[in-house]
């Protein structure tokens, strides 16, 4: 639907906006377990970055970029980080998701083992938003020839 | 009277339902193979039931407990004289129809025959269920299975006209038993808190004379199988059926299930004293008598003569629930004995009717005239037996009318008796004709090349005429040495 | 009035709510429909939100190297805004994104299969295969 | 092991759902066996689980070690356990169903199905298992997406418009319950189902409660399909591939009655939901107008399917009635029921599917004489069929002996008189078919369809054409269910159900 138009303006400035997003949605990643913002915020922006740029272009760039496979590999990996690290607590004899349990495995103390083990979460959480933003906007955008990804 | 604990009663139910399982395994591939299934599950049964009569001539009962379904309520068996008396005539008649069955169903080259034979076997067992079960729980669950396991062998022919006989057989028996028995069978828990037969009865004072009414009249409406009347239609539309089926099970095993259950629930739930206090003997005794005649009357108007021996059979059904309802000694007796009687002289009809369809394809009486010079035995049995249904000495019938009749006068119940006495008026109004016609009326040539070829082909066939001789026999004799079974019939109401 | 005034959140969340109940009842065209599930969904995340929230309170997080005052403060529960409705209502959120993608993708099915979205004539259509 | 199963249970379908995705990239057959390996396991957990609590009692687990009300807690007492076991099984044996249907209904979606699948059953399974009301409804909306998702997966062209009014039901529904929970959390601030259960008695006055319980109740009532909110269900569950069908059917009303029994008597307590408010009272009613207008409404269908879609609809009135007499006999007939219904749901519309994947149609014609064709699919189906109108010697008799004494206990007798009453209704709508499939008459097949002229009557050779073995097998499964399970009812309710029985009762 959204078919290619060439408008500089738009493509430059997008051009020089998609990195300042891109870092700022790593940021918000980054510091969501000790302040405003995680996982899925950022994902959210890095979503959106995405697709500013499949709007200034079009979706055989986007595409071009960011397959329909990877993106469905993102989508499932990052929960597969986020309950991996939960699983990982449990093979240490710990409850699900009792991250102070992965110093046993970091030379850490318990509290940074904690915040470590929520920020792979974040991590894990974000890729996933991010994937599945990107596929809902694609799927949307190309009318459904784009294959649905399930949240 | 001390309890035994014995696996005999279970062995004896499940036996030919692993019967029917080896018959359905076999199929149609191997037939002897199947059909000597059969006849061994048979011999089988009776041995075992026969081998449970001593014990309880010695005043003992059999108890077994299968498994506790839930709290309070266990798939228990119990066998006392009532059930032993039901479950020999049922087990021994079976050996004879299998043998009958197999005659008749391969001399017409029956279409179905491994379903035939499968639902036979399951129906039967759950016969024994029912002669054998200890409380009502058991006996309902019986009681289903047999509907169920009929149902396709009414509607056998799968012509339209037999699966519309099926499907009034099927609303009837089903939707009587779940609208009204059940509902009384719940109502009977609530209100006596178990369901277990007893010799006096379990309702005494555990309610209020309407409840109690309330729960009896269900009860009577619920058991439909026993065709009283107005819910007997079910039986004359069954008679689509083969006619071995109308033979064991719509003579014998279904419908003696139906009065069976009356008089358990007559004899060990409501009980004598209650009934009595209520007068709800004397209600039910009028309304069999009102069944009894009426029945007879219909049946004089039958044609066909598969339907005249159906309404024959409600009105004896009705003796038997009228020798119940009595509630005197010898009326009881005479009723329980008539289950037996009438078991064996009826079934006898219908395999001569069986066999004249097979031998010269003829349902209609009309048709009968001149029959008896082309199959003698067949229809000297059908005298015998039809002696026997009027009640003439020296056959069985006669021993139970016998009873009956001294119970009536007991009873002080003098309407009764005429009833009794018209009864079988009639009676022989609508059986003797058909011997008369048989052996006295020349055939008229009308009848010569009517449907199925020539009337000089006329034979009986052995596999079918055998079996019926064999019960002819035994009606008479068991109006000869009457003995036997009476002791067990004394055994119930002691 | 000061019943009104003083609880004005709850009105509000009440009056988006009907209209995006309206929306989903009433309105023929599947478009609107989720357009009304979507108010509907975010005046529940409102409503939420506001119960969270109190005056003059800030983000419960002690910042790094506080001392003595901000340390009291952390357990001055009156100065932190309750951040568990926040929590449950991003995960609303994220449900309410999902529900959304799916809705669409059903959409753009129905739209590939019958050209319309409006639901009269998809049944019309509906019917006149039937009767085909 | 068994200390970690609680968790296990729901994380590896998760884990699972998602490594389907990647394992379909590469090899998309991979897919089958994995899903079922994953759902052998959960079954296996969930056998341990019930061991655990009958053997040690109610299992506490805290996610992340956090001490409850705070952190999320799963609770799992014998009712759960009870549920989670039905839930897996039945989800096991409908995977192995699923794999022709896939194959023959939508062969290039296999990955995405199998994915949203193994995601449903995580969510019937959280819904089961979690103590924390805001969890269940996170629980509750994954597992809505995956059926939205799954009925609208198939070919069938009026799926995706069934598959969204369900879906704006649905989402009103759970937006009903979320305020129910916020409305609590206004006045006890926990979020925690025991918890609540402590808080709440001292603010049974407060009209914030009594709201609260309101939304509850209408939001879950859409969820299950309860009688006068189940628009949405007969279309979706008839248009649904077979494989969804058979399992939503089977389970997620049943999962739906669950969150309700646990709102009603876990979260309030039956003092509230019974005395207080006559809530149960009013549920009866609409439990017994579900029954009947089910029923009826199931008569008068002509597609299979469909007709299923009704009886369950009476169904889960059966179940509500039981919950609704609110006595002992009931509230166990109740479960009996959902377990046996669970049985007798999934082995109808899987042998429905079967004929579907056979004769490509499942109008009760397309069921004349099957009996020659599939004869154990159509012995499996008639055998459900008696079980659902509740004729002994199957399972359903038993759970509806208990109802129906649990309704003479609380002096309903009308509620007894419903009950018989639509058994029978259920029986005329079931013996439609299955004198179809026995006993067409004659005249009809001559004049109608190919099969069995009277002349090809006596021929040996049936022209036998069975469903495929995965498909076959699980029927199977079902139907000897169905026929044992009754037997040993006495038993289950001795070792679990009699506990799951609320006090106050």
């Amino acid at each position: 639907m959204i078919g290619r138009f060439d408008n500089v303006i738009i493509q430059t400035i997008s051009r020089l906006l998609i990195p300042p997003i891109q870092l700022f949605a790593l940021y918000v990643i980054a510091h969501g377990h000790y302040s405003p913002g995680g996982g899925f915020q950022g994902g959210c922006i890095l979503g959106a970055s995405f697709i500013l740029m499949v709007i200034a272009y079009d979706i055989k760039e986007a595409k071009r970029m960011m397959s329909e496979k990877v993106n469905t590999i993102f989508s499932s990996l990052g929960v597969i980080i986020y309950s991996g690290i939960g699983v990982v607590c449990l093979i240490l004899s710990a409850n699900y998701l009792d991250y102070g349990i992965l110093n046993k495995i970091m030379p850490v103390t318990i509290a940074e083992a904690r915040a470590l083990g929520i920020f792979g979460v974040e991590v894990g959480v974000g890729i996933t938003v991010m994937a599945v933003m990107v596929s809902i906007f694609l799927n949307l955008a190309s009318g459904g020839e784009h294959e649905e990804a399930e949240e | 009277m001390e309890a035994i604990s014995s696996i005999k009663p279970l062995l004896a139910v499940i036996v030919s339902l692993i019967a029917a399982f080896l018959i359905l395994l076999t199929g149609e591939r191997a037939r002897n193979l199947r059909e000597s299934w059969t006849i061994l599950a048979s011999v089988v049964k009776f041995a075992i039931v026969f081998s449970m009569v001593s014990p309880i001539l010695e005043g003992k009962v059999i108890e077994y407990t299968v498994i506790s379904i839930l709290p309070g309520l266990s798939l228990q068996f119990r066998v006392d004289a009532l059930g032993i008396l039901f479950a020999l005539t049922a087990s021994f008649l079976w050996i004879i129809t299998s043998f009958y069955s197999i005659g008749y169903m391969r001399s017409l080259n029956e279409h179905a025959q491994t379903r035939y034979f499968a639902c036979f076997a399951i129906a039967l067992s759950a016969t024994m269920g029912v002669a054998f079960s200890a409380n009502l729980f058991t006996t309902f669950i019986f009681y289903e299975i047999i509907t169920l396991s009929t149902y396709p062998l009414v509607a056998h022919k799968e012509t339209s006209e037999a699966v519309k006989g099926a499907r009034r057989y099927l609303a009837y028996l089903l939707g009587t038993s779940i609208a009204f028995l059940l509902l009384a069978i719940f109502l009977t828990y609530n209100a006596a808190g178990t369901l277990d037969f007893s010799n006096q009865g379990i309702l005494a004072g555990k309610g209020s004379n309407a409840l109690l009414t309330v729960i009896f009249i269900l009860f009577m409406a619920g058991i439909a199988k026993a065709a009283m009347m107005p819910l007997h239609s079910w039986l004359p539309a069954a008679m689509v059926a083969p006619t071995p089926v109308s033979a064991l099970l719509h003579a014998v095993a279904v419908v003696k299930v139906g009065v069976f259950t009356v008089i358990r629930v007559v004899l060990y739930i409501f009980g004598i004293d209650l009934l009595s206090r209520l007068g709800l003997g004397t209600a039910l005794a009028y309304f069999a008598s009102f069944t009894i005649i009426v029945a007879s009357i219909i049946a004089l108007r039958q044609d066909n003569l598969k339907l005249r021996l159906a309404y024959s059979t409600i009105s004896q059904l009705s003796y038997i629930i009228l020798g119940v309802a009595l509630l005197t000694p010898s009326s009881m007796v005479g009723g329980i004995i008539h289950i037996t009687n009438h078991a064996f002289s009826k079934i006898t009809l219908f395999f001569c009717a069986g066999s004249i369809y097979c031998a010269a394809h003829k349902t209609k009486i009309s048709e009968l005239s001149g029959l008896g010079k082309k199959m003698p035995w067949t229809m000297t049995a059908f005298f015998i037996a039809s002696l026997s249904m009027i009640g003439v000495p020296p056959a069985g019938g006669f021993i139970s009318k016998w009873y009956l009749a001294v119970g009536s006068m007991e009873a002080k119940e003098i309407p009764i008796l005429v009833v009794l006495l018209v009864s079988s008026v009639l009676n022989a109004a609508y059986f003797l004709p058909i011997t008369y016609k048989a052996f006295f009326e020349k055939q008229d040539d009308a009848h010569l090349h009517d449907g199925y070829g020539h009337h000089d082909e006329i034979k009986e066939i052995p596999m079918v005429a055998i079996p019926l001789v064999i019960t002819a026999i035994t009606s008479i004799l068991m109006g000869i040495y009457p003995d036997y079974f009476l002791t067990l019939a004394k055994e119930v109401i002691r | 009035m000061e019943f009104i005034i003083g609880k004005f959140n709850y009105w509000i969340y009440i009056v988006l709510m009907m209209i995006g109940f309206y929306a989903m009842i009433a309105k023929s065209n599947l478009v609107k429909k989720l357009v009304g599930m979507n108010i509907f969904q975010t005046a529940i995340i409102l409503f939420f939100i506001s119960i969270g929230s109190k005056k003059g309170a800030t983000i419960p997080i002690i910042q790094e190297g506080a001392t003595g005052d901000a340390v009291n403060q952390a357990v001055n529960v009156a100065r932190y805004i309750n951040p568990l409705p926040h929590v449950l209502m991003l995960t609303a959120i994220v449900v309410m994104v999902s529900t959304f993608g799916v809705a669409m993708a059903l959409i753009i099915m129905i739209f590939r299969k019958y050209k319309t979205l409006e639901e009269d004539e998809i049944l019309e259509i509906m019917r006149s295969e039937e009767n085909k | 092991m068994t200390a970690q199963a609680p968790i296990l249970i729901i994380i590896i379908p998760l884990i699972a759902s998602f490594l389907n995705v990647i394992i379909g990239l590469w090899r998309k057959r991979l897919c089958y066996p994995l899903v079922i390996i994953t759902l052998s396991l959960s079954v296996i957990l969930s056998i341990s689980i019930l061991n655990t609590v009958i053997t040690q009692g109610v299992i506490h687990y805290r996610l992340g070690g956090w001490e409850p009300p705070w952190g999320i807690e799963y609770v799992i007492d014998h009712l759960n356990a009870f549920i989670l076991i039905i839930v897996s099984f039945i989800s096991f044996t409908i995977a192995i169903y699923s794999k022709r249907n896939v194959e023959q209904e939508f062969p290039e979606k296999t990955v995405y199905f199998y994915t949203i699948y193994l995601l449903l059953v995580t969510g019937l399974l959280g819904i089961t298992i979690t103590g924390d009301v805001f969890n269940l409804y996170v629980f509750l909306e994954i597992t809505s997406l995956a059926v939205y998702a799954l009925i609208a997966i198939g070919r069938d062209k009026k799926a995706p418009l069934a598959s969204f009014n369900y879906l704006i039901m649905g989402t009103i529904g759970a937006c009903f319950y979320l305020l129910g929970v916020g409305y609590l959390y206004i006045v006890t601030g926990s979020l925690n189902m025991a918890d609540l259960g402590r808080l709440l008695p001292d603010l049974y006055h407060s009209k914030v409660v009594l709201a609260a319980f309101a939304f509850f109740t209408v939001g879950v009532a859409i969820k299950m399909a309860l009688f006068p909110l189940h628009v949405w269900l007969p279309d979706a569950y008839t248009y649904a591939p077979s494989t969804v069908s058979a399992f939503a059917a089977s389970t997620m009303t049943k999962v739906g009655v669950y969150v309700m029994i646990r709102i009603m008597f876990t979260v309030f307590e039956p003092r509230f939901s019974i005395v207080m408010l006559p809530s149960t009272e009013i549920l009866g009613w609409v439990a017994s107008g579900a029954m009947i207008f089910g029923c009826i409404l199931a008569i008068a269908q002509t597609d299979v399917k469909r007709m299923l879609s009704y009886i369950l609809i009476a169904e889960v009135g059966y179940i509500v009635i039981g919950v609704s007499v609110a006595n002992r006999a009931g509230f166990t007939g109740a479960l009996l029921y959902i377990l046996f219904d669970a049985f007798t749901m999934a082995c109808l519309f899987m042998a429905a599917g079967a004929v579907m994947h056979k004769t490509g149609e499942t109008s009760i014609h397309g069921f004349r004489h099957l009996h020659r064709r599939m004869p154990l699919t159509m012995a499996a189906f008639s055998i459900a069929a008696l079980s659902a109108i509740g004729v002994p010697p199957f399972a359903g008799f038993f759970s509806k002996w208990y109802l129906v004494l649990g309704a003479i206990d609380a002096g309903k007798w009308i509620f007894a008189v419903l009950l018989l009453l639509s058994s029978l209704l259920v029986a005329v709508a079931f013996f439609r078919i299955i004198q179809n499939v026995y006993f067409p008459p004659y005249e009809i097949l001559i004049a109608g369809s190919e099969i069995a002229l009277p002349s090809a009557r006596n021929d040996k050779i049936t022209l036998m054409d069975e469903a495929p073995m995965s498909m076959l097998l699980p029927i199977v499964i079902m139907a000897a269910g169905i026929l044992l399970l009754g037997f040993f009812s006495g038993r289950i309710i001795s070792t679990i159900i009699q506990f799951t029985v609320p006090g106050g009762f």
